[in-house]
């Protein structure tokens, strides 16, 4: 039998943030003694776009327990009009943090709201239904994103879901979204101090909201939503919270996305459902509602492809063969007994308790 | 479950600590010439880890050092193969004569999956073994990404395919090997109007890509200006990219007797047949992306005769460096070259003749050396597979005459 | 006329969606996970019958058979290494997640033995296309014979189902493995003979799917897989004649919003139509309700 | 004094079958009040109705004299119903204090703002609920097992976290579907106990579906009898186990 203990929260929680940090610090340390590779401090942002994205999903996945299949939507969401936003005014706010942080914010607000606007009519599904529904949004807003066009001049915004001639345009307009050419020459703002900022903000929001009142009732309605209701809990209220909160959160690693490369798409692989597939694969691996869990495995299944590349050919094989393999050493019951009866902790086990 | 996860949690992190570690552990030394990545997996045991992509280096000392980058797994990985081909077999017969300026090359393409992302990992992957010049990247998303870096570090770099203009635009360290888009469309247009192909033309194109939808604004464009019209214009999705019966449909009821498809062929194969069994028999036109058709296994070529395509490169050409570029890339990689495949040899060669232009070696930094073939770029003029006389801009867009191929007998041949 | 050929294009297409979702619609019904694999095997299937007619020049008929019996071998081993370890896991989730593992490794192997180049697939369908109107209408040979196989499929499906053994078997499964277990059903064997049912049905629609459309990639069947997935949501999924229904109904509406709204959002009106079924009736077309008992 | 709870012709219907019919039921402020029934009777159908997890066909239920027919099952509990599950329904996944905080929802309230940036409020409204919340683990002799998994704990403490929970919301009526089904006869007998202290210190008014007639006789003080969904006997617990319709209802012709 288990026990929690009072305080067992919030050790769990600043081991948490103790992993973030001290990761950074090291990372910091490397980078300035020249011991980090190219290819490694070109991860580090995308490492912290995963993470958060892989925490933000665990709010809905785990701590909700509602299937969402339709996270990189809102990532989507947050990037475009993140990229966007700094597009615009690239001339106008010149000070480079200013303009992110107003980004980021333009992001998070925008994911969030379309996130309330999804939530409403969906969140009445159940499982796999919500799953379908929910990527049937994401791919709508994909779908969309790659129509649309918006051109500035001197009349200001021009919209246009046709192509970019019928915005008619100035002579000195620019094209800021282009259909399927999407945003090219967004200012590359995102650093990796950013990107840890933002997961540690992130987590701060979702640990804190977590061990809070609404946190309760949230996983109330996720372990029995009768019981839930029959206690005075207002069911719509709290899915809606989790939902909206994850997709703004999801907003703000795409605007963090966005900003670290110079051309933005809308393609199936990084917005499509194959994104949405693959952050639920970091939460599932990290163990469901494993907010440490999530971002491990987000560090690992990002850098393995990467680490592989020697294989060339093969490395996307050996990945799929590895992500199976460690999908049953971690769920598989029978393994996970085997695993407990040899483990090291069993094997520790005695000193421990003589202290 | 508590112990459980945190047993779990604990061998992860080991498990990404190290990884890290190994990602880490490479410095920027550029004389090691195994990147991170072999590394490990040479360390993980993998017999197998031997990258199949690495040239061997010459043993007496400096050699250039050509990266390539390009998706060879995902549904684009065609086109990263085919780069990956092209550009080996163009260094694998310079290091046999003898290399550039006496110096061997060597050689590591990386694969980015046709994601932006992706791609400026393996930019970087490719740094860290040491690069000093790209061939990349294959596809027009990943290469605007991957030049803002190239441009940041000042790395020569020269796009076999990455055809849109913000691949150059801005960044003056990028040359093109393939006409720009709007180029394309330009071109097609012109090239239909002037020569009377057809008064109705159809437009089908993919408006989620961004090679098919630049060429089509500016044929769009251009069009108004030439004496045919534009009666159907009709888009498909990369999620939606089976079925054409609508769009050709369409085209039909419009009255098109020219059907314009700025495509890669792999759908323009799928098309031809569906208007075949609607009974639907226009003209259809393509551009560069067309090219390859004819060489998709087992495709019946009946269906493609008569289409017209703007392409560099054919690879049934009767010129004697086609011809021989053909028959050793099928003997080394066991398929018929396409266009990009040549336009990667062609990569190779123009680095060569740039070097050699400016006689550089391998011992300058890779920001002299980008500065010395910058200079030197508007100075060269290379015949290549996929243009004869080919000169750039000092803007990093190629001038070279398109060839326009018509599908006779099962075969390209050039319409003079 | 040009709504009567869009409408018949719709029920090609639709008809393609079906054979994919019935194969879906029985793994899910019994085994209740989505198989994200299934449009893989597909895909395989396709690669199975390229392999055997036009590399080796083995008879259409032998390459066929070829490909049911990889398929079904195939769908057995899968279950057998990579779904059944999970099935007693804490979260269902886990065998999702593995089976998009394994649709990864479907791909790479087939990208690493045939490459990426696009194959061209040579129809298995021979009969001719059946012209109307004065050839304005024109029903290929290939959606006559998608559409008759479907119809004996879901046919078959249902007899085996209702009237067999193992059929009863399987719906008891369905219902309720411990208990099935108790009333001595083998529920292993059960579910492996379900992977193999719904595998082998994955193999004839490989072919069709190529026979329509006839370019093979090793990424062929997971866009069609997606879609099929689709279309037995909305026809209910786990029944049969809804998975039917539902990649018919997919397949016009995916035609029609094409040729009369946008060709560009064809995929997000589908997708809307899909969203706005599923909230009026949140089971499907066919879908049971099912009422948690308090 | 009008009853606490006042319920006409109540009824309801699924697919035809009618499932409880012309239910009436009226029960005073502190009363101990009894529904049984043999199998499928309809009595866990009345709860549900009472509750507004079903919306009834016909009737009128008054809760304090206030109309709560057809409400939500939230509302019908912020009016003061809070109830138990035949099938214990926990928070399995929450520590057993959790369980019962979660009941607490409507009562201690901090914003959501206020809960994430750790604002002062925070920490005085978890204080109080922290306190509360052990009184009433307390009463059920679970405070030792406070930061357990509920789905940890055994069979009768889980029942005994169920009531608890309920309580928490501040019910005026609180429904009991099979308290002490699956215990022993100990356990029952000290489950009465809890059942009567519940009663007398929470100034509480319950209305329990129990099969145990030990039970039933032992501490509730009216009955009502149902069989097919109709009521076939209502009154005062001695005469209402004496009537024969019951005894035959239960034992058979």
């Amino acid at each position: 039998m288990k026990k929690l203990k009072i305080n067992k929260n919030l050790k769990d929680n600043l081991i948490t943030y103790g992993i973030i940090i001290i990761a950074y610090v090291i990372m910091q340390i490397m980078i300035k003694t020249g011991h980090v590779s190219s290819l490694m401090q070109g991860l580090l942002v995308p490492l912290c776009v995963y993470i958060i994205l892989a925490v933000s999903l665990n709010l809905t996945v785990g701590i909700l327990g509602e299937l969402s299949l339709g996270h990189a939507g809102f990532m989507c969401v947050g990037a475009f009009t993140g990229a966007f936003f700094s597009k615009c005014m690239q001339d106008i706010i010149t000070i480079d943090i200013l303009r992110f942080v107003i980004a980021i914010l333009i992001g998070a607000i925008s994911a969030g709201i379309i996130g309330l606007l999804i939530g409403m009519p969906v969140l009445r599904l159940k499982g796999d239904y919500l799953a379908i529904v929910t990527l049937a949004f994401g791919e709508i807003i994909k779908n969309i994103i790659n129509v649309l066009y918006i051109g500035k001049d001197s009349r200001g915004l021009h919209f246009s879901m046709k192509d970019s001639l019928s915005l008619g345009l100035d002579a000195e307009g620019t094209v800021i979204i282009n259909g399927a050419q999407g945003i090219t020459g967004t200012p590359k703002n995102s650093t990796f101090t950013i990107g840890v900022i933002l997961i540690i903000i992130t987590l701060f929001i979702v640990l804190n909201l977590i061990h809070s009142r609404d946190g309760r009732a949230i996983m109330s309605i996720r372990d029995n939503l009768i019981a839930a209701e029959s206690i005075g809990i207002n069911i719509t209220k709290y899915k809606l919270m989790a939902f909206s909160i994850s997709a703004s959160l999801a907003g703000i690693a795409g605007v963090l996305y966005s900003h670290n490369l110079s051309s933005l798409m809308a393609t199936p692989k990084n917005f499509g459902y194959n994104m949405s597939i693959m952050i639920l694969v970091f939460v599932v691996l990290g163990g469901i509602g494993n907010i440490r869990g999530s971002i491990i495995s987000a560090v690992i299944l990002t850098l393995l492809p990467e680490v592989l590349r020697g294989l060339s050919n093969y490395r996307m094989l050996i990945y799929s063969i590895v992500l199976i393999v460690m999908m049953l050493f971690n769920w598989s019951p029978k393994l996970i007994n085997l695993r407990e009866k040899y483990s090291l902790k069993r094997l520790f086990k005695k000193p421990k308790e003589v202290q | 479950m508590k112990k459980f996860q945190k047993i779990m949690s604990l061998m992860l992190a080991s498990a990404m600590i190290m990884t890290m570690l190994a990602g880490c552990s490479n410095s920027n030394d550029a004389s090691n010439a195994d990147s991170a990545a072999a590394e490990t997996t040479e360390t993980a045991g993998e017999e197998t880890a031997e990258s199949t992509d690495t040239t061997a280096a010459s043993s007496d000392g400096a050699a250039f050092k050509i990266g390539a980058i390009g998706p060879a797994t995902g549904g684009a990985a065609v086109y990263g193969i085919a780069v990956q081909n092209g550009a080996d077999l163009a260094i694998k017969e310079i290091n046999a004569a003898g290399g550039i300026n006496g110096y061997q090359i060597e050689y590591n393409f990386q694969d980015d999956e046709c994601d932006n992302e992706k791609s400026v990992n393996a930019y970087n992957t490719l740094k860290d073994w040491g690069m000093q010049m790209l061939v990349g990247t294959t596809t027009s998303g990943c290469c605007i990404a991957v030049a803002a870096e190239s441009a940041n570090d000042n790395l020569f770099q020269i796009t076999p395919s990455g055809s849109s203009v913000d691949c150059i635009n801005g960044n003056d360290n990028v040359f093109q090997v393939c006409f720009t888009d709007p180029n394309q469309g330009v071109g097609a247009a012109q090239y239909i109007g002037t020569n009377g192909v057809a008064e109705k033309v159809a437009v089908i194109y993919d408006s989620s890509d961004v090679y098919s939808s630049g060429i089509y604004e500016k044929f769009a464009q251009e069009a108004a200006n030439q004496p045919f019209e534009i009666v159907a214009s009709e888009a498909f999705t990369a999620d939606n990219k089976t079925d054409f019966s609508v769009q050709l449909q369409k085209a039909k009821d419009a009255g098109a007797d020219l059907v314009f498809l700025p495509i890669y062929y792999t759908e323009a194969s799928l098309i031809l047949t569906q208007a075949n069994a609607m009974g639907y028999t226009p003209k259809f036109f393509g551009c560069d992306g067309l090219d390859g058709i004819l060489n998709v296994e087992n495709f019946d070529t009946a269906l493609a005769e008569g289409v017209m395509l703007l392409t560099p490169f054919a690879a049934d050409a009767e010129d004697e460096a086609t011809k021989a570029f053909v028959s050793a890339y099928v003997e080394s990689y066991g398929d018929t070259p396409n266009q990009f495949a040549a336009d990667a040899y062609d990569a190779v060669y123009i680095l060569k003749a740039a070097i050699e232009q400016c006689g550089a070696t391998p011992d300058d930094s890779v920001s002299d050396l980008c500065e010395k073939l910058k200079a030197v770029m508007p100075e060269i003029t290379v015949d290549g597979l996929t243009g004869e006389a080919m000169s750039w801009d000092t803007d990093g867009a190629v001038n070279k005459s398109p060839k326009a191929m018509e599908i006779v007998n099962g075969n390209y041949s050039l319409i003079q | 006329m040009s709504f009567i050929s869009y409408l018949i294009n719709g029920i090609s297409l639709g008809s393609v969606y079906a054979i994919i979702a019935l194969g879906y619609t029985m793994v899910y019904g019994i085994a209740k996970m989505l198989n994200f694999a299934h449009g893989d095997v597909i895909m395989v299937g396709g690669f199975a019958v390229f392999f055997a007619v036009s590399m080796q020049g083995l008879p259409t008929f032998a390459g066929m058979l070829l490909a049911v019996v990889l398929c079904t071998v195939l769908g057995i081993a899968i279950e057998y290494i990579a779904y059944r370890p999970l099935r007693q896991a804490a979260s269902s989730l886990a065998v999702l997640i593995t089976a998009i593992g394994v649709s990864y490794f479907l791909q790479n192997v087939a990208l690493l033995i045939f490459g990426a180049n696009t194959k061209a697939f040579t129809s298995v369908v021979t009969i001719p296309a059946v012209k109307l109107a004065n050839e304005q209408i024109i029903i290929s040979g290939e959606t006559i014979v998608t559409i008759i196989s479907c119809i004996i499929i879901m046919t078959a499906l249902t007899l085996f189902i209702n009237k067999t053994k193992a059929g009863q078997a399987m719906l008891a499964v369905s219902e309720d493995k411990g208990a099935a277990q108790l009333m001595g059903i083998n529920v292993n064997r059960t579910i492996s003979l379900t992977f193999a049912i719904g595998s082998a049905l994955a193999a004839i629609a490989g072919m069709l799917l190529c026979s329509a459309y006839p370019s093979l990639t090793p990424y062929t069947g997971s866009m069609p897989g997606i879609k099929a997935f689709v279309a037995a949501v909305f026809g209910g999924i786990g029944s049969i004649p809804g998975a039917l229904i539902g990649g018919i109904v997919l397949g016009v509406i995916e035609i029609l919003s094409k040729a009369y709204i946008s060709s560009q959002l064809s995929d997000a009106i589908v997708f809307l139509v899909l969203i706005v079924v599923l909230l009026v009736k949140p089971t499907g077309i066919l879908g049971k309700k099912i009422q948690e008992k308090v | 004094m009008a009853a606490l709870l006042e319920v006409k012709n109540l009824g309801i219907s699924f697919g035809g079958l009618r499932a409880v019919d012309d239910f009436q039921v009226s029960i005073n402020k502190g009363q101990l009040y009894g529904l049984i029934g043999p199998n499928g009777a309809g009595k866990t159908t009345v709860f549900n109705l009472l509750t507004g997890v079903y919306k009834p066909s016909e009737g009128v239920i008054t809760l304090d004299s206030h109309n709560i027919t057809g409400l939500k099952t939230v509302e019908i509990n912020k009016a003061g119903i809070a109830r138990t599950f035949q099938n214990i329904r926990l928070f399995k996944e929450l520590s057993v204090i959790d369980n019962v905080k979660a009941g607490l929802h409507n009562h201690f309230k901090y914003s959501t703002l206020e809960g994430i940036l750790r604002m002062p409020s925070y920490f005085k409204t978890e204080k109080a609920m922290n306190e509360r919340a052990m009184e009433l683990l307390k009463v059920f002799e679970l405070d030792m097992e406070a930061d357990y998994l509920a789905a940890n704990l055994p069979y009768g403490k889980q029942r005994k976290l169920e009531i608890a929970r309920a309580l928490a919301t501040e019910p005026k009526l609180l429904l009991l579907d099979e308290p002490a089904a699956g215990m022993n006869p100990n356990e029952t007998k000290e489950l009465m106990d809890t059942i009567r202290f519940v009663r007398d210190n929470f100034d509480m008014t319950i209305l329990l579906i129990e099969h145990d007639m030990k039970l039933v006789s032992g501490i509730c003080e009216e009955l009502t009898v149902l069989n097919f969904g109709r009521i076939l006997a209502q009154g005062p617990t001695g005469k209402v186990l004496n009537d024969p319709q019951v005894i035959t209802a239960y034992l058979g012709e």
